[in-house]
């Protein structure tokens, strides 16, 4: 495994997280944390666990993201911070 | 079937909580049959297994047949029994005399809400008895989900209390999922058992010692330990009255128990206070809680949240006995566990007879219940005075076993703490019974009282005139949990001699 | 969502191609879980997904008469039944709880005959039991959260 | 010689089981005080049962269950205690009689609570007296706390209220002092079991750790006996209606604290102890400070019932005193001192009460010629009155002279003025009023119409106890031989002297 | 550099940590705060991941009837332990979204000050 | 609360970098992790139950009460859902 790959991912993990929560878009928020956890299921494929890849992108990064854009659409878009 | 035993604890619980919903589905007040059925049937399988365990020594249970490490273990042990039977007889008492006020509280969905309890409990039983870390976290989170979602139809203030309290304790799971994962690096096993041999033979390491820190975060937040209680007094006061009746006396006590375990059978004798300082903390936050919850029940004036305050100091009073991490420590937190969850189920059970009878949750609005509902409000007194710790009533032994295993140490200050807060919850609790024995209501009250009466009719609650108890299947498990607070002190020794000392 | 007005490509393209792809793959994931990455939950993750895909593009979708919310609580149910039963089935046998290998499967075996041992059986039956309830409680969950609220009606 | 009996559990056990079934009958008033009554009596005839044993040296002793490892619930009727158990159950006799009359003259509330609570303390107070060891002296000493509780605040009204919660902060701290030190000695593991030469022998040399228990131990029975500066809870307690006052001031609770400065000085630091380490004088000094402040202070109250309680803080720091002396002869008359200021100080209160039923008089002020009315009362009053100066013959003069002796016998010459002044002090606040009451007449206000004795209910008793003041000073044996019973207590434990 | 190479990831998940508790106590909105406890429980999931790596370990998947070699493969167990965790927080998430739903719905808010703000003009 | 938020956020980070210093180098063959359960379950699954995927095996089986465990907790967080969304009235039948 190429560390520096791993870095540039993990660096995009805190990335994704910081902007999840700094951005006042919720939509924006929401995509930000289906990618994140989308770059989490990459790293744990790269580390050689692929069922955790799996279930962290059916369930971490799909079902999460859909439930929460689910719950967020009857709401104002907009949050206080 | 003995040797089953410890899976019939929490299994049937579960298991059955799948029917819950769909029998809800057809009949409504089936639902309530159901959960009573299967918790009477775990609580007696509870009360088998501390029979057998007296009997024969500690029981372990492979799941699956797996040997463990492989697969997950169950011991049953002397205090998971005696913990399990606990929590379930309290439940089955709570969950017996909150019938009717369920059937108000949770119109049209009694059948999701029995299921709710029996997750809540499994959820805890499987906690009490599990052997494995991962195991515990899983049944942490079952208990946890549950127990959110129970506090959350109390009303608008309700729900934020119960987003909180959901934010908080998986902040508490999420910790407690970290410390396990540093134990799991340091020893490469998650049976507590093994854990404890591995942890035993090697050097303390940072990371070992990191994982307890967080592992006692986790659970500091689950069993409330001040400063990490700041999720409970909202959540025991907006939540419905038959879910905080319930959650009140059990939920807390089994965190404070995961504690105990972590000092028991996962961290070798003596390591939680000499490699890394965590028995300290919680003598130390102990003694501050103890005093900061009493102090903090004596301003409130709705009587849940006095009571919420009072489940701050008193598990405070746990976390110091576990903090003790000696023999005399652990009998006196285990003692406690017990005596404290017969008196605040006692209380909260009263405090729902009387909001089921008259709607008053204030303070001021309690005046002159004595005469109105003669037997609830004797009930809310032996608890009331148990809390303070009259003899010969259960709390009275707890403060002496937990005093005598601070001195024992030379910890003074905790005696001077167990002393204070005596007096403490003595002006919280009178402040309650004089006002609900002394103050006549406003109707024949004949202008000496001013003051008070004035206050009585500031609180907008409705004074009635004529109120009666309430119906046998509230007053008889009030009755008895009130009568075992007393009986369980008379009798402490037979409980300390025959199943904490062997246990600890 | 009922005003909302369909593409034709949009529509052939979700239910003709999308959803059976994705349910296809979900039974896949489900049925060779022994021998590649996946399981039950990734199954019963996926094939929830398909259907809320579907019903979040599609108006007046089969999949809502089909899978209506008291059929999803059972599927959900029928599942934990199917999880839950076997460790009771294994208590019965004699065992400890949820140890399939005395559970006598195979007259299963014999039925259908895939050479598999007891344990191999009680794996995929467990795995469909996680499976169905995970599809059903998940699929639940969306489709409660994702309903618009009428202001008219009053919560209590 | 101890031998087991059910005797001393089935004392203690009459008055609090039978105080459920007084609470049951409270919808026929004259059933509910036969009973009460009969349950005086009853204790009275267990009580008087063991008397024989331990005057023989015979103690019986029942052991019921263990309250915590090692420890357990255990009453022993040894003399000390059956003095105290003796004179609480006679007396609980005679307030019953006059509490009927003094309650259905006033027409009280809650009578019911009242007589229930009553019997609850008096059995509570017989616990206290007979328990063989420190925790059950704890147990019954916080119970009796409880018990009286409702007594005091059975006016209800804000005064009432407020008194009972300073009664509760200083007993219940009182309570949890003695707690404190009780834990501490449990977790030394010393045998707390009373026994006359003390129990702390184990403890000697170790001055710091003897004197913190005394702090703590002395410090919580001391509340009680309302040694100042810890007495102000004692007249704010006068709120509550007189019986209640005769009893907390004679019988239960106070005796219950000097009987607890018996137990803990004498039973468990032990003679010997307490004089090696000095601690005694502490006690001493602030007893002999209480015995004249208070009766100063109680010079100054108008109020009856008020001068009558500082007057109690006063005789029971006589109490105190004696057993700080440390001698044979204080000791002894401590214990007389105990027994006859009970019984002439609950003179004192039935008359006040009963001066109360029938005139709602309550000022000393407002008694001028009020001998003429209820000459009886007045009677029983002078009699008391004469004993509190403890003139001869009466018992307080007996119990006086041995006290004083005792200072003597100590070289502490100081006491024995602290005792002359303390009776000339009494003098000095009770017989003005009975000056007033036979010989004034009030030039400004007449008697609206012929008052006369109250009931005979009240007037019987009040009697009865004006007598005994003057028959236990000529004759202290007569009939529960107490006399016997305090020198049989003094000469066990002060030996040494 | 090789020590670097070694912690890294350790130090990036503490960071990933910090984050997700300051989303989880430091921000008023509570979809914030949700969002706070899915980063929290990812980098978790990250780090028990992390653990399980082993040198020259691949995937754990054997051939068909195949003997397992330990050293051939990295550790099953954390990811074992990871699904589970992973599902403990879709769970999670799911009951705190039910809340959200009803939280707007009474008060027409997500942000915690305002929703205080609102139960206080309430009573 | 911002203050609060990140001076928990600041002590977590620290917590852990302090207690990961001490952790075994990622990837050592010796660390206990590596030596513990973890490989046995590699070499036992194929005698054992006889399927290729060890994490299916582990997860289906030799911790299936944990899988159970968690299907459960599937299981609470829809009826929780069910609780707390459910209208009354409309939806009676369905609870």
């Amino acid at each position: 495994m190429v560390w520096e790959l791993e870095l540039a991912l993990y660096g995009l993990l805190v990335l994704t997280s910081v902007i999840a929560l700094w951005v006042r878009d919720l939509l924006a928020a929401v995509a930000s944390l289906t990618v994140y956890s989308f770059i989490a299921g990459t790293l744990m494929a790269l580390m050689g666990a692929v069922d955790v890849a799996l279930t962290e992108i059916a369930l971490g990064a799909g079902v999460t993201g859909v439930m929460l854009i689910g719950g967020i659409s009857l709401m104002r878009r907009r949050s206080s911070d | 079937m003995a040797d089953q035993l410890p899976a019939l604890i929490p299994v049937p619980l579960l298991v059955l909580s799948i029917l819950a919903p769909m029998v809800g589905l057809w009949r409504q007040k089936l639902a309530f049959w159901l959960a009573i059925a299967t918790i009477a049937f775990s609580t007696a399988m509870s009360g088998w297994a501390l029979a057998h365990v007296i009997a024969h020594g500690p029981m372990t249970y492979k799941f699956g047949g797996w040997e463990p490490p492989i697969g997950i273990e169950y011991v049953v042990d002397h205090v998971a029994a005696f913990v399990s039977l606990i929590v379930m007889a309290v439940a089955l008492a709570v969950v017996v005399a909150t019938r009717r006020m369920a059937e108000q509280e949770m119109q049209g969905r009694q059948g999701l809400y029995y299921s709710l309890v029996l997750l809540l409990l499994g959820g805890l039983t499987g906690m009490v008895v599990t052997a494995d870390l991962f195991n515990l976290f899983v049944f942490l989170e079952i208990s946890s989900l549950a127990g959110y979602a129970l506090v959350f139809l109390g009303g608008r203030k309700g729900m934020l209390a119960a987003y909180r309290y959901l934010i908080l304790g998986t902040l508490g799971g999420a910790f407690y999922l970290l410390g396990v994962a540093f134990l799991y690096f340091g020893t490469g096993t998650l049976n507590m058992a093994d854990t404890l041999a591995i942890l035993s033979a090697s050097e303390a390491t940072t990371a070992i010692s990191a994982g307890a820190v967080f592992i006692f975060i986790g659970l500091g937040l689950k069993m409330a330990l001040v400063p990490l209680h700041l999720w409970l007094p909202d959540a025991y006061t907006f939540s419905p009255s038959s879910v905080n009746t319930l959650i009140a006396p059990i939920m807390t006590k089994v965190g404070a128990y995961a504690m105990l375990r972590m000092f028991l059978s996962v961290f070798p004798d003596g390591y939680l206070v000499d490699e890394v300082p965590i028995g300290q903390a919680l003598v130390v936050l102990g003694a501050i809680g103890v005093v900061f919850g009493a102090a903090a029940a004596f301003r409130q004036q709705d009587i849940r949240r006095l009571l919420a305050y009072s489940s701050v100091s008193q598990l405070a009073f746990i976390a110091i006995g576990i903090g003790l991490a000696t023999p005399a420590g652990f009998v006196a937190a285990l003692l406690h566990i017990m005596n404290h969850a017969l008196m605040k189920g006692t209380l909260f059970l009263a405090v729902m007879a009387v909001r089921m009878q008259t709607g008053a949750t204030e303070v001021p609005a309690l005046t002159g219940l004595g005469r109105r509902l003669p037997i609830t409000t004797a009930a809310f007194t032996v608890g009331a005075i148990a809390m303070v710790g009259i003899p010969p009533t259960a709390g009275f032994f707890s403060k002496w076993y937990l005093s005598i295993a601070a001195l024992e140490q030379d910890l003074w200050v905790i005696l001077a703490v167990v002393l204070i807060s005596s007096l403490l919850s003595a002006a919280y609790l009178f402040r309650v019974l004089e006002r609900a024995y002394l103050v006549h209501s406003p109707a024949d009250m004949d202008g000496t009282n001013d003051e008070l009466e004035g206050e009585a009719r500031r609180s907008r609650i409705p004074l009635l005139s004529t109120t009666w108890e309430p119906k046998i299947d509230v007053l008889l498990p009030l009755v008895l949990l009130a009568a075992s607070t007393i009986l369980l002190g008379v009798f402490n020794v037979a409980v300390v001699r025959h199943v904490l000392e062997p246990g600890t | 969502m009922t005003d909302r007005h369909d593409s034709v490509l949009l529509h052939f393209v979700v239910r003709a191609v999308m959803v059976p792809a994705i349910l296809l793959f979900g039974l896949y994931v489900l049925v060779h879980g022994d021998a590649s990455p996946g399981g039950g939950f990734q199954a019963g993750a996926i094939l929830a997904g398909g259907l809320i895909l579907s019903r979040l593009s599609l108006s007046g979708d089969e999949g809502r008469r089909l899978f209506s919310r008291p059929r999803l609580v059972m599927i959900a149910v029928l599942g934990m039944f199917l999880y839950a039963g076997t460790g009771v089935a294994a208590m019965l046998a004699g065992g400890d709880y949820l140890d399939y290998g005395v559970i006598a499967f195979e007259s299963i075996d014999r039925i259908l005959p895939i050479g598999l041992g007891r344990r191999e059986i009680g794996i995929f039956i467990i795995e469909v039991g996680v499976t169905l309830a995970v599809f059903g409680t998940l699929a639940l969950v969306v489709d409660y959260l994702t309903e618009p609220h009428d202001p008219e009606e009053t919560e209590g | 010689m101890i031998e087991s009996s059910p005797l001393p559990a089935l004392a203690v056990a009459v008055p609090l089981i039978g105080a459920a079934l007084v609470a049951a009958l409270g919808s026929m008033p004259n059933v509910r005080e036969c009973v009460s009554i009969a349950l005086a009596l009853a204790t009275l005839g267990l009580v008087v049962s063991m008397l024989p044993g331990t005057t023989d040296g015979r103690v019986a002793e029942a052991t019921l269950l263990e309250l915590s490892p090692g420890i357990n619930l255990a009453l022993r009727a040894d003399a000390a205690g059956m003095l105290f158990a003796t004179l609480a159950s006679f007396l609980w006799v005679l307030t019953t009689v006059y509490s009927i009359g003094y309650m259905r003259g006033l027409e009280e509330q809650k009578q019911s609570r009242f007589y229930a609570a009553f019997a609850l303390s008096v059995g509570a107070a017989l616990g206290v007296a007979l328990a063989a060891n420190l925790l059950t002296f704890v147990l019954f000493y916080e119970l009796l706390t409880l018990f009286t509780y409702p007594l005091v605040i059975h006016r209800e009204s804000d005064e009432a209220i407020r008194a009972g919660r300073k009664y509760l902060l200083y007993t219940l701290s009182g309570g949890l002092a003695l707690l404190g030190g009780t834990v501490w000695l449990a977790q030394m593991g010393i045998d707390t079991t009373f026994s006359e030469g003390g129990v702390l022998g184990s403890l000697t040399g170790r001055d710091g750790t003897v004197w913190a228990l005394f702090v703590l131990l002395a410090g919580g029975v001391i509340v009680k006996a309302a040694v100042m500066p810890l007495h102000s809870w004692l007249p704010a307690a006068m709120v509550a209606p007189t019986p209640v006052s005769a009893l907390l001031h004679a019988v239960a609770v106070v005796k219950a604290g000097v009987f607890g400065v018996v137990r803990v000085l004498i039973f468990v630091f032990g003679v010997d102890l307490l004089r090696d380490t000095g601690a005694w004088q502490v006690l001493a000094i602030g007893a002999a400070a209480t015995v004249v402040l208070a009766s100063l202070l109680a010079l100054r109250h108008d109020n009856l019932k008020r001068r009558l309680a500082y007057s109690t803080v006063s005789h029971l720091s006589y109490i105190v005193l004696g057993v700080a002396l440390l001698g044979p002869l204080a000791l002894t008359g401590a214990l007389l001192h105990l027994v006859g200021h009970g019984v002439t100080k609950i003179t004192l209160f039935f008359c006040a009460g009963a001066i109360h039923v029938r005139t709602h008089r309550e000022n000393v002020s407002e008694l001028d010629g009020i001998g003429k009315q209820m000459p009886v009362t007045m009677g029983a009053f002078a009699l008391a009155s004469l004993s509190m100066a403890g003139i001869p013959p009466f018992v307080l003069f007996a119990s006086k002279w041995y006290l004083g002796a005792g200072a003597v016998d100590a070289s502490a010459i100081a006491f024995l003025f602290v005792y002359i002044a303390g009776g000339v002090l009494s003098a000095g606040y009770l017989f003005p009023i009975v000056a007033r009451a036979f010989w004034r007449s009030s030039p400004s206000f007449t008697w609206s119409g012929w008052h006369g004795e109250a009931s005979l209910k009240m007037v019987a008793p009040l009697l009865v106890t004006g007598l005994l003041a003057l028959v236990w000073g000529i004759a202290p044996n007569l009939p529960f031989s107490f006399f016997s019973l305090a020198t049989q207590v003094a000469n066990g434990t002060g030996g040494g002297a | 550099m090789e020590e670097v190479a070694a912690r890294f990831p350790y130090f990036m998940i503490a960071i990933l940590l910090g984050v997700g508790v300051w989303g989880m106590v430091g921000k008023r909105s509570l979809v914030k705060k949700l969002i706070g406890l899915n980063v929290l429980q990812s980098a978790i999931i990250l780090f028990f991941i992390n653990g399980s790596i082993r040198e020259g370990g691949t995937v754990p998947i054997l051939f068909h009837g195949e003997h397992g070699n330990a050293e051939d493969f990295v550790n099953p167990l954390p990811h074992v332990l990871m699904l589970t965790a992973i599902v403990v927080a879709v769970a999670v998430t799911a009951v705190a979204l039910a809340f959200l739903t009803r939280i707007y719905r009474e008060f027409g808010t997500v942000d915690e000050a305002e929703i205080l703000s609102e139960m206080e003009r309430q009573t | 609360m911002r203050a609060l938020g990140i001076m928990l956020a600041v002590a977590t980070t620290a917590l852990f970098v302090a207690a990961s210093w001490d952790l075994p180098d990622r990837g050592d063959p010796h660390a206990p992790a590596n030596v513990g359960v973890g490989p046995e379950y590699i070499e036992r699954t194929e005698e054992d139950i006889g399927i290729e995927n060890v994490v299916s095996a582990v997860l289906a089986d030799y911790r299936s009460y944990d899988t159970l465990g968690e299907t459960f907790v599937i299981f609470t967080a829809g009826v929780a859902v069910l609780f707390v969304l459910i209208r009354r009235g409309r939806d009676d039948r369905q609870a």
